[in-house]
């Protein structure tokens, strides 16, 4: 079985290869028995990964498919603020609410995704490049520019934004990536740094891996769940960014379908028509929590194979139950 | 240390003369100046052309630049186009209530997004960790002017236990601890969570590391072993985003300063963005990202005590 | 301490103490104790309790006395003679004809580029203008006008002391007594008793500055006894609310769209008469204003003095629209909105705008400007604009928004023949003439100008159940923003 | 500062007396460990009292760690445990796997020290911390509170060997003058004061056994203690064992070295593939001292270009200079030269901490703060970010902590195969049979490397990153101690592997501290002390008649057993070195002070 195992993976794209193997180990720990803890583990971790992928689903579908359901634009046909026109009630401009929810997640989703996203990769980028480079200096060019926009308030970027470019989409997006990339980058390079100057690293460069494998290959994979709990966060604060930036009266277009401008434009009818604001808000909570809950289900806890001097403290989702004499000894 | 120390301040300096000019360039890419803004709905292109010149407005760019990097050289922050009145007195008026905010929040938000990412963290995959993650999460996924909303709504206006907004509070407002309760509260739903994370992702992998095993091997019990040997580890990231957070916050405290009508900088920063009055923005700009230079400064210095090893190759 | 009964506003007649919260959307730093400065609202009021005008305007925006006790003017209007009322300062100065002529010169000051007046009183020739006697005053004009009792009650022409020019430090002759004051945050004045009009009933007085939300939350939690300004989704809100009841002022103002008639499309009164007919101005006032409005007929001022009665109501017709949108080659092609989010409902009447105007058979293309500078802005931007403007005196409106030199002139409306009218109209001292004249002049406009007016909106503001005696005025009105006449429970 | 710890050094409190009596504190029955199909361990019977020392050995892979993690109550994962420990009469493990009462014996009754002690460092804690955290958790030290647990602590450190070295500071030890009279209590304390990332592997190993120590545990388990110590420090730990032991310790020692065993435990019990394949007194279950080493290699006759001083050199290292932080600061390295002639083999010995693994990374291009000039086959050798491909694999190294080194998210073999894929271009299938091929010469199966680093035993994993770079085929091998966690027979397969690779032009650059095997492999030794070359030479000649102190103190301490039960303390304190023969004048760091013959002693 592993010899297939081996044979089969080798034709793989590595991080496929991987993601592969990882599934067949959780079952194979599962299969393998009745050590407290393991099976425990792992089921949990699929659980959260189950819960977390059926929260996205009413979410992501309004997003995907809710333009080909609603109309463009929606029309305003019904009286505002009203509770019991259509499922939902209607906006202030009478629009039908759940018309504009199926309309509104492609951008809203979208800017956000794209903006983490983006902020992800060129920051992920930066920060474990300079966390691989071995010269202080490459160190310094790749992170000092960066640090630069570091202490610019991202109040001031974003009023900036939707004051100056009335909170274009692309803008948008654009500026809150750019407000994220540091913080991502230094994360990362800080969370990186030890992957990257540990000896795992230093032995795949001596194998002649490419820098790019080193990177993403190891180093990514290791910062990976923080990462991803960091990203995951962003693309929250990020969908609210541009809420609050019309909140704020910046200048947003009001009429806008998108989720958060929504939310922002009916906040004041919270008391009135609570759907209009609850709607869309209850959307992207199930988003946010979804997506975190996906990634943390996915990526647990670190990888199942542990350190040899973990011996025993790993489980499948990478509790440490020194964990299992800790745990009958508290259970 | 010390040289890394040094190091590090030199270029805050760095940071701060550039972002001076970023900002500076930003403003004035808006559409419009404080002359039109000031005069808006009330007056004619003569009458602004008027106040413009009058505000100084129709010298060269690079001439308002030089004049104000002088004053700030020599410790002035300039002029309000607006007010009229010096920009210190603008940022002395609002940093109180703003920094005295953030520090409340900041006070009760690391114990708490500690002991919660802890927690969560070391019964990763449990029921616990699902259900406080699970809060946390909807908590930073609800806007915060909403949760301000329902919060005002329930705890003042239902049940009458705490002022609703700052409208009318004037001075001595260190006075009235109660008016803190709901915005502090609305911040740390806002900050809770990402910090919490970091420590969470954090705590997983050190719990996992050779070290931690070892130290439950030689009897350390499991409270100890968290605080004295994981938490140290399952600090960086959090550490770093806790910088990061004093940025995030002050963009909380602005929803925050507006939903409970609270005279801080945050208010100050984009009343004066949206009155176009550079001094002003520059001033308080600078000072903002001072403070988020320090909070930045502290950071790395943690984590280099934090992640003692990387002193060896950087 | 006898129990007042709270349930209605009249109950057991006003009772003196207290101290009154009144909240007003703030203008941060922009705020000022200048009454020749004043800018927004929040200004307006706290001014109004600090200094008086000579001259105010009742709920039609009629001129009544307020320090000038009565005005005379000369045949042809040039000559204005006012007699003053006898009135303390704070500081126990009494009101003299100097003072008057003081403020005057002070308004018109060359250097202040920021006193709002200046503009509308710039005929006032004060070389010649002069004390008569101990309480008269006497005011010459270049020009002959028969508004200027109306131009003295304006924005920003509150008298002030002799010698006076320090912000800091207002001293006026209003009911209240300046205590303290930090813009955008909050305003204290104490009662004074020596006020001419009687001392007013509330011992303190204080204007704070918040935001919409602010104002809303702080009334409904009882934190403030008066709110400035809310939204009809507000009303809604608190509809049921057994703290606090809103005070609706009708007719308050107008909302519409202007048409630049000095470009094309809209240089062809016919274009411009298409889009008055295919506005559906129902389905403007259901949504924009949440039905919380009158429907306008393209003229401004429903119900004040010189409004043209008995013109028919204009309607919605679609088909008439399309076929002068045909006529004019307009069908099917593109203008331009330019809206913003400057004041509520602009961006929601520019969406609703677009649909109606492609019910017809106009494109249009809608951007969102800045909502800074968007009142300046529109005065060189757009085709079609939004259009708003708050209660003031008809010949006032149409001298600042409509003649060729208006500075406000939002429809671009350059026509002599109408400039010409309007000024031999202003002229006229016979009311009943002048009325006549000013009829035709806004028929002209009506039928030829740039203006779709569409709604006369409501002006709302809450008041806690324990204030009485708050009126329903227009804003810039005597009662608007008035403390001196109400009382606290 | 020694005086201090007098009454309170591990172990000094007499609680032989203690309830447990004299009978066995550690009782395994019948103890199974089984992974998947596999069984690790099968019935394994073993006892520790109070006292003695007891010594489990067998070949690579034959379940020591698992049977030693077992008695914690601890398993690899998918590793299930069954039968009965004991300890204290508190049951670990029972039928159903580890039981409860695990958690209350771990530190107080019984201390581990794990085989790779790099791992179970806490990175970001100065080592003192920890050691007097532990020290305070088992032990009650009423009123003198802290001040006596980090007397206690730094005790414990003395005892695992561990005394200030000149490395992160940049001093030589070649003056001496501070060290004549000890310790000053300043240096105990900074050194105290460091961080785990700034000891040699060597020094390591000592931290991890000072924090067994520092717990004050009836029982210690040490899996290893020998390994990345000179033979000094290996004979001061051999004395240092005994002494324990005479104190009332129960020690299980987990060890291939023979020697070690052979000097510290009466009794020994052998595993083989899981089995209890012996258990008696230790000159019975193991073989007897070989009288001289068997020489695989050195019998045979040496291929022609091995020939010392006429071959070609593969590589060379002209007067190295390695520092450890930024501009030139800390240097650990002082001008070092080595010439390894192609097919030929350098030894570099030298006492712990003395920067041999800082030369060996050097020559790998991973320690980039260095000064001095690197040529590899006559072309200049670049830091390893610069090198091409051909020149990264000309040099390749075996790291000394191998565990570290490995991903913990692929299979070993997936990630050993890159080399050829990656430095020979050969197909990824391909490739993987190679390494098949290369390891199961090592003696590693198939199986074994389809699997993650940390289901490996120690000796395994160390073959499998020989293999990693084996791949390679490269002209300098350069091996880091390589088989410390191997037993004779493992050791003998890498030893023949080096002979092959040597016959094909392989140079080698061997690291080690047994004095047996560089004697058989290399043709030259160098000598490192504190950083400098104090001596180089032929290999046989320098071993015969060494000219430095240092090498003299380290053949001096070569021989361990039951007929050497310790280094006596006259003969490795200073001044038994004649000053004459002794030119750079360098000492063992070992030697500084000998809190271990003075007043360490408890006072009964
Ligand atoms: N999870 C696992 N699955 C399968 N085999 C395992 C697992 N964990 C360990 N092994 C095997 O168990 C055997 C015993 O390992 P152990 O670490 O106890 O050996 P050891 O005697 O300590 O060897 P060394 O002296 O090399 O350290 C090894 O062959 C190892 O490959
Ligand atoms: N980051 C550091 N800070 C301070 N000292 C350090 C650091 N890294 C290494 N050292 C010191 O450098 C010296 C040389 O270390 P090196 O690892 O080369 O020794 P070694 O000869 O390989 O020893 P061993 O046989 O124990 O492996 C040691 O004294 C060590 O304490
Ligand atoms: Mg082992
Ligand atoms: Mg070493």
């Amino acid at each position: 079985m592993k010899a297939a195992r081996v044979a089969n993976g080798a034709r793989v794209v590595n991080g496929v290869r991987a993601l592969v193997e990882r599934v067949r180990r959780v079952a194979r720990v599962r299969r393998d028995g009745p050590v407290r803890g393991v099976p425990r583990g792992s089921r949990a971790r699929r659980g959260r990964a189950l819960g977390g992928g059926l929260l996205l689903v009413p979410p992501v579908a309004a997003a995907l498919l809710g333009p080909f359901l609603a109309p463009d634009p929606v029309p305003s046909d019904g009286a505002p603020y009203a509770p019991d026109e259509g499922p939902l009630g209607t906006d202030a401009l009478g629009r039908d609410v759940l018309a504009l929810v199926l309309r509104g997640g492609a951008s809203a989703l979208g800017v956000a995704c794209a903006a983490v996203a983006l902020a992800v990769v060129l920051g992920g980028a930066l920060g474990l490049a300079a966390a691989a480079s071995r010269s202080r200096r490459v160190d310094d060019l790749l992170i000092r520019p960066v640090e630069l926009l570091l202490p610019l308030p991202s109040l001031l970027v974003i009023s900036l934004v939707g004051v100056g470019w009335r909170g274009h989409p692309v803008a948008v997006a654009l500026a809150v990536a750019a407000l994220n990339v540091p913080a991502v980058a230094r994360l990362l390079r800080a969370a990186a740094l030890d992957a990257a100057s540990g000896p795992v690293a230093e032995a795949m460069r001596l194998q002649g891996e490419s820098r790019a494998r080193v990177l993403f290959g190891h180093v990514g994979r290791a910062v990976l769940p923080v990462a991803a709990a960091d990203a995951g966060t962003r693309v929250g604060t990020a969908v609210f960014t541009v809420a609050a930036a019309n909140f704020l009266g910046l200048g947003l277009d009001p009429t806008s379908p998108d989720w958060g401008v929504v939310i922002a434009a009916s906040r004041e009818a919270l008391f009135v028509q609570p759907w209009a604001v609850c709607a869309p808000t209850l959307l992207l909570v199930m988003f946010t929590v979804g997506a975190n809950l996906l990634a943390d289900g996915l990526l647990g806890g670190g990888a199942v194979g542990g350190a040899r001097t973990g011996s025993g403290a790993r489980t499948g989702d990478g509790r440490t139950g020194g964990g299992r004499g800790d745990g009958k000894a508290t259970a | 240390m010390l040289r890394y120390t040094l190091r590090r301040c030199a270029w805050t300096v760095v940071q701060l003369a550039v972002l001076a000019v970023v900002v500076f360039a930003l403003t004035n890419l808006l559409p419009g100046d404080a002359a039109t803004v000031d005069f808006n709905e009330q007056a004619g292109l003569e009458q602004v052309a008027e106040l413009r010149a009058q505000m100084g407005l129709d010298r060269p760019w690079g001439e308002r630049l030089l004049d104000w990097a002088y004053g700030v050289a020599h410790g002035d922050l300039g002029t309000s186009l607006v007010g009229g009145g010096p920009v210190s007195g603008v940022l002395a008026a609002s940093i109180g209530v703003t920094a005295t905010l953030a520090a409340v929040t900041l006070l009760l938000l690391v114990p708490l997004a500690t002991a919660v990412g802890l927690l969560t963290g070391l019964r990763a995959g449990g029921r616990t960790d699902r259900a406080v993650s699970a809060v946390t999460l909807t908590l930073t996924s609800v806007p915060d002017f909403v949760l301000a909303l329902l919060l005002v709504a329930f705890f003042s206006l239902r049940l009458g236990w705490l002022p609703s907004t700052w409208v009318g509070v004037d001075g001595a407002w260190w006075e009235r601890p109660e008016l803190f309760v709901l915005p502090v509260a609305v911040l740390l739903a806002r900050t809770v969570c990402t910090l919490s994370r970091q420590v969470r992702a954090g705590t997983i992998a050190a719990l996992h590391s050779g070290w931690a095993v070892q130290a439950r091997r030689l009897g350390v019990p499991r409270g100890r072993l968290v605080l004295r040997h994981v938490l140290p580890n399952a600090a960086v990231p959090g550490v770093q985003e806790l910088a990061r957070t004093g940025d995030q916050l002050l963009g909380g405290v602005l929803v925050v300063e507006a939903v409970f009508a609270i005279p801080g900088t945050a208010t100050a920063l984009v009343e004066a963005v949206q009155n176009r009055d550079v001094p002003t923005v520059q001033g308080l700009a600078l000072a903002l990202a001072a403070v988020a230079c320090l909070l930045n400064l502290g950071a790395d210095l943690v984590t280099r005590r934090l992640a003692p090893r990387t002193e060896v190759l950087r | 301490e006898s129990a007042g009964s709270s349930g209605g506003t009249g109950s057991g007649g006003p009772r003196r103490g207290g101290s009154l919260r009144a909240a007003f959307p703030g203008a941060g730093v922009k705020e000022t104790m200048d009454p020749h400065a004043q800018r927004q609202f929040v200004d307006i009021a706290r001014h109004k309790a600090v200094f008086d005008k000579l001259v105010d305007l009742d709920a039609t925006l009629r001129p009544v006395p307020r320090l000038a006790r009565s005005w005379t003017s000369d045949r042809t209007a040039r000559v204005w003679r006012f007699e003053l009322r006898e009135a303390a300062f704070h500081d126990g100065h009494v009101l003299d004809a100097d003072d008057v002529l003081y403020s005057l010169s002070r308004i018109l000051s060359p250097d202040a580029a920021d006193h709002l007046a200046k503009h509308s009183l710039s005929h006032i020739d004060l070389r010649e203008s002069r004390a008569v006697g101990a309480r008269g005053v006497e005011i010459a004009l270049d020009r002959p006008d028969a508004e200027l009792p109306t131009l003295l009650a304006m924005t920003g022409t509150a008298v002030v002391r002799k010698g006076w020019d320090d912000p800091e430090h207002p001293v006026g002759t209003g009911p209240f007594r300046f205590v303290s004051f930090t813009a955008g945050r909050s305003f204290t004045a104490r009662r004074f008793d020596d006020h001419w009009a009687g001392a007013p009933h509330v011992d303190e007085v204080r204007v704070l500055s918040a935001d919409t939300e602010a104002r809303a939350a702080a009334v409904r939690g009882g934190e403030v006894h008066y709110a400035h300004e809310l939204t009809p989704t507000f009303a809604r809100t608190v509809a049921h609310d057994s703290r606090v009841r809103v005070v609706a002022t009708k007719r308050s103002g107008v909302q519409g769209f202007a048409l630049k008639t000095d470009r094309p499309p809209f240089d062809d009164p016919r274009a411009a008469l298409a889009v008055k007919l295919l506005v559906d101005r129902e389905r403007l006032v259901e949504v924009v204003c949440a039905g919380r409005a009158e429907v306008g007929n393209d003229l401004y001022g429903k119900g004040y003095a010189y409004y043209p009665s008995g013109l028919e109501q204009r309607e919605r017709d679609v088909a008439e629209a399309r076929r002068l949108l045909r006529r004019t080659g307009l069908f099917n092609k593109k203008v331009s909105f330019h809206t913003s989010t400057a004041a509520d409902g602009f961006a929601q009447a520019a969406h609703l705008f677009t649909e109606q105007a492609g019910e017809a058979g106009l494109r249009v293309d809608v951007t969102n400007g800045p909502p800074e500078s968007y009142f300046t802005d529109v005065l060189t931007r757009g085709t079609v604009t939004n259009h708003r403007c708050g209660a003031m005196p008809i010949p006032t409106y149409l001298s600042e928004r409509l003649l060729t030199d208006a500075p406000q002139n939002a429809t671009a409306w350059h026509d002599r023949d109408f400039d010409a009218s309007y000024a031999d109209a202003r002229a006229v001292v016979d009311t009943g003439d002048r009325t006549a004249r000013y009829r035709k002049v806004q028929t002209t406009l009506r039928d030829r100008g740039g203006l779709v007016l569409w709604a006369h909106p409501e002006w709302l503001n809450a008041v806690a159940r324990t204030l009485h005696g708050v009126r329903e005025a227009p804003p810039n009105t005597v009662d608007w923003a008035r403390f001196d006449t109400v009382w606290l429970d | 500062m020694t005086g201090a710890t007098g009454r309170e050094q591990p172990g000094g409190d007499g609680r032989v007396g203690s309830p447990y009596g004299p009978g066995p504190l550690v009782e395994v029955r019948g103890l199974t460990a089984r992974a998947g199909t596999a069984t690790l361990l099968d019935g394994v019977d073993l006892t520790v009292t109070p006292g003695t020392a007891t010594a489990l050995v067998g070949p690579s892979g034959s379940g020591k760690t698992t049977a030693a993690l077992a008695l914690l109550g601890e398993a690899a994962p998918g590793v299930r445990l069954a039968g009965s420990v004991r300890v204290g009469g508190v049951a670990v493990v029972d039928d159903d796997g580890p039981a409860a009462g695990a958690a209350d014996v771990r530190g107080r009754l019984l201390a581990y020290m794990p085989q790779h002690p790099a791992h179970a460092l806490n990175p970001a804690r100065r080592i003192g911390a920890v050691l007097t955290e532990l020290a305070r958790l088992h032990r009650p030290f009423g009123t003198g509170g802290r001040s006596a647990a980090e007397a206690y602590a730094a005790g414990a450190l003395h005892t695992a060997g561990l005394t200030p070295d000149p490395g992160g500071k940049g001093k030589g030890m070649d003056g001496g003058g501070e060290q004549g009279g000890g310790v000053s209590a300043a240096e105990g304390r900074a050194l105290r004061r460091r961080f785990p990332h700034q000891f040699s592997g060597g020094q390591r190993q000592r931290v991890a056994l000072a924090q067994a120590l520092a717990c004050g545990p009836r029982v210690l388990v040490l899996d290893e203690p020998s390994t990345g110590l000179d033979t000094v420090a290996r004979a001061r730990l051999a004395g240092q064992l005994n002494r324990l032991v005479a104190d009332g310790f129960g020690v299980l020692l987990l060890s291939h070295d023979h020697d070690l065993v052979r000097a510290v435990a009466p009794r020994t019990v052998l595993l083989d593939r899981g089995r209890v394949a012996a258990t008696g007194a230790t000159a019975d279950v193991l073989p007897p001292p070989r009288p001289a080493p068997q020489r695989p290699y050195a019998d045979r006759p040496l291929p022609p270009p091995a020939a010392g001083d006429t071959a070609v050199p593969a590589l060379v290292a002209h007067g190295l200079t390695a520092w450890l932080r930024t501009g030139r600061r800390g240097a650990v390295l002082h001008d070092v030269s080595v010439t390894v002639p192609e097919g030929g083999c350098v030894a570099v010995v030298g006492p712990s901490g003395s920067g041999k693994t800082v030369l060996a990374r050097c020559l790998a291009g991973l320690h980039e703060r260095h000064g001095g000039r690197l040529v590899l086959r006559g072309e200049p050798l670049p830091v390893l970010r610069r090198r091409t491909a051909r020149q990264i694999r000309g040099v390749q190294y075996v790291w000394q902590e191998v565990r570290g080194s490995f991903d913990e998210r692929r299979t070993v073999l997936e990630q050993v195969a890159r080399t050829a894929v990656r430095l020979r271009g050969l197909p990824a299938p391909e490739a993987a049979e190679r390494a098949r091929r290369i390891a199961e010469r090592l003696g590693l199966t198939p199986a074994q490397l389809t699997r993650y680093a940390a289901e490996l035993s120690g000796g395994e994993l160390q073959r499998a990153a020989l293999v990693r770079a084996l791949l390679a085929e490269p002209d300098v091998l350069v091996c880091d101690e390589i088989t410390t966690a191997l037993d004779a027979t493992a050791t003998a397969l890498v030893t023949a592997e080096i002979a092959r690779l040597r016959e094909r032009g392989t140079a080698v650059l061997w690291i080690g501290h047994d004095l047996a095997l560089v004697e058989e492999l290399a043709d030259t030794v160098v000598i490192l002390d504190a950083g400098s070359v104090v001596e180089a030479g032929n290999c046989r000649t320098v071993l015969a008649s060494p000219r430095s102190g240092t090498a003299r103190l380290l053949l001096r301490s070569r021989r361990l057993g039951a007929e050497v039960p310790a280094v006596p303390p006259e003969a490795e304190s200073p001044e038994a070195v004649p000053p004459e023969t002794a030119p750079p004048e360098v000492r063992p760091p070992s030697e500084t002070d000998s809190p271990v013959h003075r007043e360490d002693r408890p006072q009964p």
